[in-house]
């Protein structure tokens, strides 16, 4: 038996009357990796910050290596062998990379003052030593793709020597998984304890031993990984059976209409020369890597990313999408990655949420009519199972998930006929997603068209029709049918194969 | 953005002892020669400009700088510092820089300009000021300062009172040495009656719209007040209390807004128990101090003190006198509704010290056609007024009394 | 080079330096004696005080706070020099005393925005207001004495050559250039840059902002000394309109408002830029009330240039990752 | 940071018990506060002074805080969409002097002279809009330069005092009485019910919050951006323009910076009705209580006879308690609703 490092005895923690967490017990090992999965809103964060130190818990007892842990700060955390990668990311966009991995305490000279010169020769070397030497300490957080930056965000976290290492869905915007699976087994070897939290139940059979699953802030199962089906994981994470996980259905796709979009040769800054068609009734996916040129061409589609030539069709006829505005008008809306930022309405109330694009519709004379605005937003909402009853809320009231229903009731209250998504799921309960899913498959089944991007190759897999791959910008081959699988999808992306089998992206 | 003052001035301790210690780099810099061929480079700088009162006073030193036979000697021009101190020295040191032989300016600050004085009076410029005044030795000083406003017009108001009832002081803006010395002798001659009850008092900013917002309160609180003692914002003031109780009026002292002239020589306003006295501080002072400083400088008038003063105009409503053209003659103070805007200040004219001035010239700052500059009549000087307008100085005995009213014996 | 591509003057401090430059040789040609030393000498310190007011500005600015109490603690500190450096105090104690008072009035605006969770703009409103009245209780007119020493000491020239004012912002820029590879001083950058991830970081979020509060608090102190040296004695008002001034040489110099952008070297050129702007005007011999519309339309100029070139830096250098958020913020 | 969390259960019992809290409208509260604490204040001025009524108190009150009441609208669309408007001092001012000098002295010409003043102040407000929508200049800067600049070209006009006096119509506005209420009062409410509809009641209001909540969201989302922003920033001059007329007639005669101590108080109202600096959040309301709280304050400051600097000491003092009070009852209403 190896030695119990962290022991957590009858944690507690309220909000007000919200239970974060009641009464959490469980221990972890020295060198062993413990799962912590939950839906969004079981009280994984909280338990994370509470014993990063970032909040204080209301009862309960963390004891670490046998001393009782009570960090003040999560400074006091570090200093006492607790570090975190934390899922929001906890860069700072305006510093660079090199300053970023010396917070908070940045190495400083005989004078007192930090030196530029030692910062980026300890980046270099924290770097190189975490098999990231590609990234440059120099360049700016802000200016890195969202992959890159978890991976310094990890990387941040591993460098400080934790005995305990927590990390928070530390995959949820990276792209090579395996980087990080090295790592961990590296630290493993060293003796460090991980609690693991994650959505990604191949990453729970992967890496760890036991699991630990909350649900409403309680833990409601600790067990072996290897006894456990992933039935069993849903029930317990969602206190219902998973029913499936994802439904089979026959393809809607209608390869013979006029494509609903159409691009042809793309180009500008991270597109090259992109060229595909999506036809009514297909779910189109997009798969790629980090900063492969996924993000530019999502945006450009809708006229946030300049282009510097080729054509854009909607259902035959070419439209300059210049602006997000004119593509919302020709039917194509973007579900955009950054939720927080760039989905929501932080100070809105979900209903509207929902109905802001639309609200000059259900207001005759300008005038907000509630009912009507009511109405409409009721018609939508069924078909991404967001209840009624948060519709009066403050959206950020709701769980990522539900934020997201409300981001896609919104495309959908707008007469979408082209749907972007871009990552929907990322940070998104399964309840949610499985609500994701039949809505996406309900949207093509009447006719509309989904251009699909995921970080998670099963859910391209499992949902699209075909699947375009992105590779440094352009389309490194398309898979389609039965074809699809995440091997090939992957050997693609990564630029593999992309001399076996080559094919044109473009219209089918 | 409060409301930016009219004039700020001085009035405190001993001062600064600038001459020798300064050590001032004349390097680069021409002394100006003062008289060549008879040609002067002149400069007027305004604090504020954008109110009442500044504007009237500006255009009246315009006018005359374009006035025969000043429209070909002078090379005149005008720069606007704002409110701020350090925006005023920069443009006075711009202007000792460029060569001026004289500088008229409103002070900002009754002190804080001393040294930037004593730089020009060391490259020979003559310093004046005007209204407002200024400490440093060198400099000289045009305003109606000693003409004992705060004391005057508060016994006129006693009289007025029979040295009884209720009153509101409308002070100036805060801090400004001129409020404090106006209230200083304001409130020492109320003191002394003690039936005279002071219920409200507020800092409206010489301000008229501050000052009518202010009153209106203070009336709702107090429905009984008898008088409005005010430097300036007069004419607000008392537009509230027609306002607020039209059938009786008020005794009240102030500035010399026509608006407020034509009230308080109104008969039938008079008969609600309105009675007025226009006097304060008018604009006509600027237009004063350039004629002054024009003489001192062509050699024409030598003067034997730094402090000269401008005669405080005081018109009680008795002495309301309409006139029918465009000028001050015949004694006449107030112009008709028609001529001008109710806050056009009358002050800006003087007829025996400024023929040269008439309206349309005070109001659009050009010169009146036919106008020559006229020799100024002897000088009078000002009381010296220790931290107002000198330093190492001894005031009059009797500087915070009124020497223009005679004091009513107080009642029983 | 981490950490000096940050230090490195930012863009926006580059265009205020270039019109710095161009404003002062419109100035030199137009006005013969522009480049006398007693030209400079003014030049500099008409600029000195609004350069080490807008210096401390922004600091709060950078963690993405705002400080309009400035112009209330120069007023303060002007009439307790003005009221103290002669006797009781000395012009030493009077520096310490008006520091003091700076920092003790910082401490407590940081005190109710940190630790009470006001709002930086709403709090500083009130506070400006109580400090100008404490200044007017203080000194109630114009007047007092600035002792000789500080008067002549800070306005004068060193050897008849470096003026003071000079040597002042020199070390005022160097303090700032070293400051800002302190803790502290990344620490500024990265709170007002994103604050929750700062604190995730494990920075003192709170604690940074309330000493950039007590920094600005002090160095509004000094600008209120300065001010003294140059008036030579003291007034209760300040006037408003140099709040406006501190906040425009800080937005000119190229700090962003909304935290996180810029620095203390920028804010010092913006102050440079609007003084030499009215000798500049002054010397083309532009009609007076043209100042003021001059005033803002080459403020506008001055950022709108410096907005264009950031944006056009951003554009190329995120190569389209992200693009910029459509409403500019305070 | 644990706020962030805090929802995490939220889709459960909770949940349903705050959408009835939602529903009754939180944001209400503090405007309430706010007027009790004017309400107080008056109360106080006649309980200092017993002779004096409180319906005159209370019309006193009203009627001076017009012309904030009104301004502060203008500013609280521009706050709401994160930024601020510093012009409107000088926009109120030039607005006074171009009705004088257009009226000039004649009722007969108001019915155009108002309107074009009126598209003179939005006009101003709208190139505000265009150089913070367009050319991205931060508000702060472009609304300071341009204050500045439009009072430089004003003064260049008229010298700073208008020649000729305000339209008599206007002044009997101000002055007048209807059914024993001062004209301005039915203005005020009537004023107030416009403001609080546009803003909460409208599309246009709807999207401005949603601007000024996420303005990438709303970028993203296509979202007439540019074009509200213009909008709100050309209401705040039209608003300040507003307030510069009833100013003029007010005080019978214009001035160029008649409207000068408005700027801050603006901003005071504002933030006092609760609204967020950054943006997205505060209703008119708020902004509406915070005016009449000002107004309340200056009347009990001026009847207390004190030095300016106690005054100043006093008025910043009860400016951060009203903060604070709202950040106390804002915690409490957490508390209860959670």
């Amino acid at each position: 038996m190896r030695p119990l490092v962290l022991q957590v005895d009858d944690l507690a923690k309220r909000y007000g009357a919200t239970i974060a967490l009641e009464d959490v017990s469980f221990a972890l090992n020295a060198g062993e990796v413990c799962g912590l999965l939950g839906e969004n809103g079981a009280g994984k964060s909280t338990l994370v910050k509470a014993l990063s130190g970032v909040v204080s818990p209301d009862r309960g007892e963390i004891r670490l290596k046998g001393d009782r842990f009570r960090p003040t700060s999560i400074v006091d955390a570090n200093r006492l062998g607790v570090s975190t990668a934390f899922q929001e990311l906890s860069l700072v966009p305006s510093l660079s990379v090199a300053t970023n991995l010396a917070l908070p305490d940045a190495p400083k000279n005989a004078i007192g003052l930090v030196s530029g010169r030692e910062l980026r020769r300890r980046a270099e070397a924290t770097l190189a030593d975490w098999g990231a030497a590609d990234i440059r300490p120099s360049d700016i957080v802000d200016s890195l793709p969202l992959g890159v930056r978890q991976r310094v965000e990890i990387i941040r976290a591993l460098a400080r020597n934790p005995s305990v290492l927590l990390l928070d869905e530390p995959t949820s915007a990276l792209s090579d998984r395996e980087w990080l699976f090295g790592l961990i087994d590296r630290v493993l070897k060293e003796g460090v304890s991980i609690l693991y939290i994650t959505h990604k139940l191949d990453e729970i059979r992967r890496l760890c031993r036991r699991c630990i699953i909350l649900r409403n802030g309680q833990k409601v199962l600790d067990q072996a990984v290897s006894e456990m089906s992933n039935d069993d994981i849903f029930r317990s994470m969602a206190g219902r059976s998973a029913v499936e996980q994802f439904i089979a259905a026959p393809s809607a796709a209608r390869p013979q209409d006029v494509p609903a979009l159409e691009a042809s040769h793309l180009t500008g800054e991270g597109i090259e020369d992109v060229s595909f068609a999506l036809q009514p009734g297909e779910i189109l996916g997009v798969a790629g890597l980090e900063g492969h040129g996924q993000g530019p061409l999502f945006r450009a589609l809708v006229g946030l990313h300049p282009l510097r030539g080729g054509r854009i069709a909607v259902a035959g006829t070419a439209r300059g999408l210049h602006s997000p505005r004119v593509a919302r008008a020709a039917g194509v809306v973007l579900v955009p990655e950054e939720r927080k930022t760039e989905g929501i309405f932080k100070d809105l109330s979900t209903i509207a949420n929902i109905s802001v694009p639309v609200i000059r519709r259900v207001s005759p004379l300008h005038f907000l009519n509630k009912q009507r605005e009511r109405q409409l937003v009721e018609q939508v909402i069924p078909d991404v199972d967001l209840p009624e009853h948060f519709l009066p809320l403050p959206i950020t009231d709701l769980s990522g998930g539900s934020q997201q229903k409300a981001v896609l009731a919104r495309a959908l209250v707008v007469g979408a006929r082209c749907l972007l998504l871009f990552d929907p799921t990322r940070g998104v309960d399964v309840g949610a997603k499985q609500s994701i899913y039949r809505m996406m498959r309900a949207f093509v089944h009447d006719g509309g068209a989904i251009l699909f991007y995921s970080t998670e190759l099963d859910e391209l897999v499992h949902l699209c029709d075909r699947c375009l791959v992105l590779y440094r910008n352009h389309i490194a081959g398309e898979v389609s049918g039965g074809a699809l699988s995440q091997e090939l999808v992957l050997s693609l992306a990564s630029g593999q194969a992309a001399q076996a089998q080559p094919i044109a992206g473009g219209s089918p | 953005m409060n409301g930016l003052p009219r004039r700020l001035k001085t009035l405190p301790k001993p001062l600064l002892h600038c001459a020798g210690a300064l050590a001032l780099i004349l390097g680069g810099l021409a002394q100006p020669a003062s008289a060549q061929g008879e040609h002067y480079k002149v400069f007027l700088d305004l604090s504020y400009s954008g109110n009442v009162w500044q504007t009237a006073a500006a255009n009246g030193v315009k006018a005359l700088a374009g006035t025969p036979p000043y429209d070909k000697t002078v090379e005149f021009k005008t720069v606007i510092s704002g409110t701020d101190v350090q925006h005023q020295i920069s443009d006075l040191q711009s202007m000792i820089a460029a060569g001026a032989n004289a500088i008229l300016f409103y002070p900002v600050s009754g002190t804080g300009l001393n040294r930037v004085i004593e730089q020009g009076c060391k490259h020979n410029v003559l310093m004046f000021a005007y209204d407002s005044t200024v400490t440093a030795p060198c400099a000289y000083n045009v305003s109606s300062l000693s003409g004992r406003y705060g004391a005057n017009s508060a016994q006129w108001m006693v009289n007025e009172m029979g040295g009884k009832g209720e009153m509101v002081i409308n002070h100036g803006v805060a801090g400004t040495a001129l409020t404090d010395l106006m209230d200083r002798q304001a409130l020492g001659v109320f003191k002394r009656y003690p039936g005279i009850k002071i219920v409200g008092d507020f800092y409206g900013n010489w301000n008229d719209a501050t000052s009518q917002e202010n009153v209106a309160k203070v009336i709702a609180a107090h429905p009984n007040i008898d008088a409005i003692w005010t430097v300036d914002g007069t004419y607000g003031s008392l537009q509230a209390v027609q306002q607020h109780r039209p059938d009786r009026l008020v005794v009240i002292a102030g500035q010399s807004n026509n608006g407020y002239r034509l009230d308080i020589g109104d008969a039938a306003l008079q008969a609600k128990g309105l009675k007025g006295l226009s006097a304060s501080f008018g604009p006509a002072d600027g237009p004063y101090a350039f004629k002054v400083m024009m003489e001192v400088l062509t050699g024409q008038l030598k003067l034997t003190a730094h402090n000269v003063e401008y005669p405080l105009p005081w018109v009680p409503y008795n002495e309301v006198k309409l006139c029918t053209g465009l000028a001050f003659e015949n004694g006449c103070n107030v112009f008709p509704e028609s001529k001008v805007p109710a806050l056009f200040i009358d002050t800006a004219l003087n007829g025996d010290l400024l023929p040269e001035l008439n309206l349309t010239a005070v109001q659009n700052g050009t010169a009146m056609s036919g106008a020559t500059i006229k020799p100024l009549p002897a000088v009078t000087y000002a009381d010296d007024l220790p931290g107002v307008n000198c330093t190492d100085c001894k005031p009059p005995a009797d500087w915070l009394e009124p020497n223009r009213v005679k004091p009513i014996p107080v009642p029983n | 080079m981490s950490l000096a591509t940050r230090l490195r003057p930012a863009r926006g401090a580059a265009i205020a330096v270039l019109i710095y430059l161009v404003m002062y040789l419109v100035y030199a040609i137009s006005e013969a004696s522009a480049t006398s030393v007693f030209a400079i000498t003014n030049l500099l310190d008409n600029t000195i005080v609004l350069a080490i007011a807008a210096a401390g500005l922004t600091l709060v600015v950078l963690t993405g706070e705002f400080d309009l109490s400035g112009i209330g603690v120069i007023a303060i500190a002007n009439v307790v020099v003005a009221t103290t450096s002669v006797g009781i105090l000395g012009w030493f104690g009077a520096l310490v005393a008006v520091v003091l008072i700076g920092a003790a009035v910082g401490l407590i605006n940081g005190w109710l925005v940190v630790g009470l969770g006001l709002q930086s703009l709403a709090v500083t409103i009130g506070t400006m207001i109580a400090c100008e009245g404490v200044a007017l209780v203080i000194l109630a007119a114009p007047g007092g004495e600035v002792s000789d020493t500080v008067a002549n000491g800070l306005t004068g020239d060193i050897a008849d050559v470096v003026p003071v004012a000079a040597v002042i912002i020199v070390g005022v820029l160097m303090l700032w250039f070293v400051f800002a590879r302190t803790r502290l001083g990344i620490a500024i950058y990265a709170v007002g840059s994103d604050e929750n991830a700062a604190g995730l970081s494990g920075l003192n979020v709170r604690r940074t902002k309330l000493l950039t509060f007590v920094l600005a608090g002090a160095a509004y102190g000094c600008a209120g000394y300065l001010l003294s040296a140059q008036t030579g004695s003291g007034d209760p008002r300040a006037s408003n309109t140099f709040l406006l001034f501190m906040y425009a040489a800080v937005a000119i110099g190229g700090t962003s408002l909304a935290g996180g952008r810029g620095g203390v070297f920028g804010s010092v050129v913006g102050a440079g830029i609007l003084t030499v702007m009215q000798k500049m005007l002054f010397a083309l011999g532009a009609a007076s009330f043209y100042t003021s519309v001059f005033s803002g339309i080459i403020m506008l100029v001055a950022l709108f240039v410096g907005n264009l070139s950031v944006l056009r830096l951003r554009r190329r250098r995120r190569g389209g990752a992200e693009w910029q958020s459509a409403t500019p913020r305070p | 940071m644990a706020k962030r969390d805090a929802p995490t259960l939220s889709e459960s019992k909770p949940a349903r018990l705050r959408a009835h809290a939602a529903r009754a409208n939180p944001e209400l509260l503090p405007v309430a506060v706010v007027l009790a604490c004017a309400a107080l204040l008056i109360i106080a001025t006649k309980i200092l002074n017993p002779g004096s009524s409180l319906t005159q108190q209370l019309s006193a009150v009203l009627v001076t805080s017009i012309f904030l009441v009104v301004a502060s609208f203008g500013q609280g669309l521009t706050i709401l969409l994160g930024g601020i408007d510093l012009s409107i001092g000088v926009v109120a001012g030039l607005s006074a002097m171009m009705i004088s000098v257009l009226t000039n002295g004649q009722n007969a010409s108001l019915p155009w002279a108002v309107p074009a003043t009126l598209a003179f102040c939005a006009a101003i407000g709208m190139i505000n809009g265009l150089g913070i929508a367009l050319a991205k200049v931060p508000p702060f800067i472009m609304t300071l330069a341009s204050g500045i600049t439009f009072f430089g070209v004003g003064l260049g006009f008229t010298s700073g005092l208008a020649q000729r006096p305000v339209a008599p119509a206007l002044q009997a506005l101000m002055s007048g009485h209807w059914l024993g209420v001062p004209i301005p009062i039915y203005l005020i409410a009537g004023f107030v019910v416009i403001a609080a509809i546009f803003q909460n009641g409208t599309a246009e209001g709807r999207q401005l919050y949603a601007i000024g909540s996420g303005p990438r969201a709303a970028s993203v989302l296509g979202l007439p951006i540019s074009g509200l922003t213009i909008l709100a920033y050309a209401l705040s001059g039209l608003c300040a323009g507003v307030s510069g007329l009833l100013l003029a007639g007010y005080s019978s005669a214009a001035t160029l910076d008649i409207g000068d101590p408005l700027l801050l108080p603006t901003i005071a109202a504002v933030v006092i009705g609760g609204a967020r600096v950054v943006g997205g959040k505060g209703i008119y309301l708020g902004t509406f209580a915070g005016a009449i709280f000002l107004s309340a304050l200056e009347t009990v400051i001026t009847v207390l006879s004190l030095s300016q600097g106690l005054r100043n000491i006093i008025e910043g003092v009860i400016i951060v308690g009203a903060l604070l009070l709202q950040s106390e009852r804002w915690g409490a209403l957490r508390r209860w609703s959670n």
